[in-house]
């Protein structure tokens, strides 16, 4: 258990480095950042290369952005191994829906209880 | 009387009789806090929107500037303003509840003299007798709509700077006794120093502070150490040094000065200072002002600058250009 | 007649090598020592964890940190060698933590037969559950 | 003073951004909130019935749902100030992203405010995610088809 959480914590704090190097070093915005994150970790699953990550460093590697891009991927190629190329489009989101679901959910939430009196900084 | 390329000169004496100045609790700390006439400790009230908010500010900085140069706001003839969120409204909004024919301007944080500048050439064409110009920026307001979210963690550089939540609007009226007259104008030039960082405003400005205070000193045939201070609105500590290596003038060190890079003292929370149109109205008006009537200053040069972007052309990949209106105040010794 | 024959072969063994080590697993004896020989020569896995019934084997690996890139091969690998020796039974090797806490805990219970059945049945949906 | 001379001074004047020093710090508090991510998995494991693979799904949700709080209270962009990409890169920074776009909208109405507005910012995310794994998974399958490797 020791072991994991410290393999978590190295992994995930070494894809939060990229991330920072990609913002300081080539100048692009968060939102460029997390895009780019998001296509490496598709690729990186389409090379089979995600999975033994996410078996080596547990939440340090599906917490990351990284690990959205790879269950998307994931999703659509079981889905194409089952049902050829329309499973390409079909199982997309077959298993990335808690991380954009709840997203929406506590973004809703978050707006009708943070009605916000004072503005802090 | 109509003098080269931008410069104005004022011979009816336009005088600035009053100012109010507004502002939100943040700026508190600022250094000029003692010389605002108001400090507000919300930045919008519950159930207010940011937008409703900065209308507000702008109200009370209206009303507080008309009464302190004991006048009645229906016997101003026009109101002069700008801010930064789109369409002008809270401007706008702000003068449908004044109920003062209105003049709205926008030049980004250069709104607030180009008000004024607005304003004295009203005056001096005999037109107008009273006037209120100013400008104002409402910091949630406008990071909303030119940035990102307010709770959105974005790292901020050490070039950003803080949008001040401000409104600062003065009343002018001609040869008004014992109050600063506006002797001079330049008008801005948009100048484009082909920066793209939307996060590094002042090196963006820099060049058009420049261009327009060289302007100016040539045209009324001065050199820098005529003047007590020049005062930039909101390049920031960045954006001050950058235009000071521009100068390489020796008087540059002292004199030029810069109202952003002073605004929050030397908090690093702020990063490289303050911007917005609020910044620098807030600024010339309260201290600036002060220190105008109370004779410290004879002879000052008061640059606006404002960076004239938009989320829009950001994104579209187009450089930030960039003006700076400038007018020369002065207060006559007495008797 | 076979089951009596089965419970002194059981209890012979038994006395022949009463000391074991930590007992990993349960059930018979002889396909312990079975699934020991295949498993200790493992050089990427500090432990393992089973249980078996009549049709299945469990194992739940403690893979090596700095092995667990390799985690499918290794299981799918220990798979192959598991299923020559025990051809009657359905093989199911993992590196799961979660279940190697719910194999122990089947351990602990001591459960028989029918009940162990069930649990193991449990344990088998349980991570066949896609991601 | 032409253009050059001008970038020269612009660039002299810049502040350095302290690479290493923000690598370092995006390196602890991403670090840090995926080992909070770890221990709400084992978490999870211990007392729900999740495996390590099926954990991911709810301690995602619940690490947004922390991102709400902090959101909320405004203390997500300060840890953001000092960790930059280390709470931006994280699921956390994700719904960050979503929630505060949210909340900042809500004046606007639920339905074109909040609703409009949501993926303003984390909307490019889901959309690059789902064009990428649309094309690697179909490079992938017509691979498979045409023989050259398998699943």
């Amino acid at each position: 258990m020791i072991s994991s959480i410290i393999t978590a914590f190295i992994v995930g704090g070494l894809i939060c480095v990229i991330g920072q190097l990609l913002m300081d070093g080539f100048k692009l915005t968060p939102a460029h950042t997390l895009s780019t994150l998001v296509v490496c970790g598709a690729i990186l699953d389409g090379f089979g290369l995600y999975e033994p990550l996410i078996d080596f460093a547990g939440a340090g590697a599906t917490i990351p952005i990284t690990s959205f891009g790879n269950s998307l991927t994931h999703g659509a190629m079981a889905e194409a191994e089952k049902h050829g190329f329309i499973g390409v489009l079909t199982g997309m989101f077959e298993v990335t829906s808690s991380g954009i679901s709840s997203a929406i959910l506590f973004g809703i939430i978050g707006a009708f209880i943070f009605q916000k009196k004072k503005t802090t900084y | 009387m109509v003098n080269t390329t931008g410069t104005l000169q004022f011979m009816g004496k336009p005088s600035i009789v009053s100012t109010g100045v507004i502002v939100g609790p943040m700026e508190k700390q600022s250094p000029f806090a003692d010389s605002f006439d108001e400090i507000l400790p919300l930045e919008n009230e519950p159930n207010e929107t940011y937008e409703q908010a900065n209308t507000r500010y702008i109200e009370k900085a209206c009303s507080v500037a008309v009464k302190k140069g004991h006048e009645k706001l229906e016997n101003v003839d026009v109101f002069i303003g700008g801010d930064l969120i789109n369409q002008l409204s809270p401007t706008n909004f702000a003068a449908r509840q004044l109920s003062i024919p209105l003049l709205g301007v926008f030049s980004a944080c250069a709104s607030s003299m180009e008000s004024i500048i607005l304003g004295c050439l009203l005056l001096e064409s005999g037109n107008a007798k009273s006037i209120l110009a100013g400008a104002s920026s409402h910091h949630p307001a406008v990071e909303r709509q030119f940035r990102y979210p307010l709770e959105y963690g974005a790292q901020k550089p050490k070039t950003a700077q803080w949008t001040v939540t401000a409104a600062g609007f003065a009343l002018l009226q001609k040869q008004a006794k014992s109050a600063p007259i506006i002797s001079h104008a330049t008008i801005g030039r948009v100048v484009d120093g082909k920066q793209t960082n939307p996060l590094h405003m002042g090196a963006a400005m820099a060049p058009a502070a420049r261009d327009t205070i060289e302007r100016h000193l040539t045209n009324t045939n001065s050199k820098m150490a005529d003047y007590d201070i020049i005062m930039t609105g909101d390049l920031g500590k960045i954006g001050l040094s950058i235009l000071k290596e521009m100068f390489q003038d020796e008087d540059s060190g002292v004199i030029l000065q810069d109202a952003g890079a002073q605004f929050y003292g030397e908090d690093s929370f702020f990063n490289a200072g303050a911007s917005g149109a609020g910044c620098s109205a807030a600024a010339f008006f309260s201290h600036i002002y002060g220190q105008l009537k109370k004779g410290v200053f004879s002879r000052v040069l008061l640059v606006a600058t404002g960076a004239l972007l938009s989320p829009l052309t950001f994104q579209q990949g187009e450089t930030i250009p960039c003006i700076a209106h400038a007018i020369e105040c002065r207060m006559e010794k007495r008797g | 007649m076979k089951k009596v024959m089965y419970v002194v072969l059981l209890f012979l063994f038994i006395t022949a090598c009463s000391n074991t080590e930590e007992k990993e697993n349960i059930y018979s004896e002889s396909d312990s020592t079975q699934l020991e020989q295949v498993l200790k020569k493992q050089e990427s896995i500090n432990g393992f964890k089973s249980v078996m019934d009549k049709n299945d084997l469990l194992v739940a690996l403690d893979i090596k940190r700095m092995k667990r890139f390799q985690m499918e091969k290794i299981t799918t690998k220990i798979t192959k060698e598991l299923e020559e020796k025990f051809p009657n039974k359905e093989v199911m090797v993992t590196g799961d933590l979660k279940i190697k806490w719910e194999i122990e805990k089947v351990i602990d219970q001591q459960l028989k037969e029918d009940k162990l059945v069930e649990a193991i049945e449990k344990i088998k949906s349980l991570s066949k559950e896609e991601t | 003073m032409d253009q050059k001379q001008f970038e020269k001074i612009v660039d002299e004047q810049n502040p350095k951004t302290p690479l290493l020093v923000n690598m370092l710090k995006a390196f602890l508090v991403g670090g840090i909130i995926c080992t909070i991510g770890q221990l709400i998995t084992f978490f999870y494991m211990r007392f729900f019935s999740f495996t390590e693979k099926t954990a991911a799904g709810p301690t995602v949700a619940t690490m947004v749902f922390i991102a709400m709080i902090l959101t909320g209270t405004g203390l997500y962009k300060k840890i953001s100030q000092f960790g930059g990409a280390g709470s931006a890169v994280p699921v956390t920074g994700f719904g960050n992203a979503v929630i505060s776009a949210s909340m900042e909208h809500r004046t606007e109405g639920y339905v074109l405010g909040v609703g409009g507005n949501m993926f303003k910012l984390a909307g490019s995310v889901i959309v690059f995610g789902v064009l990428s794994a649309f094309i690697v998974a179909l490079i992938k399958t017509i691979l498979v088809k045409m023989g050259v490797i398998s699943w």
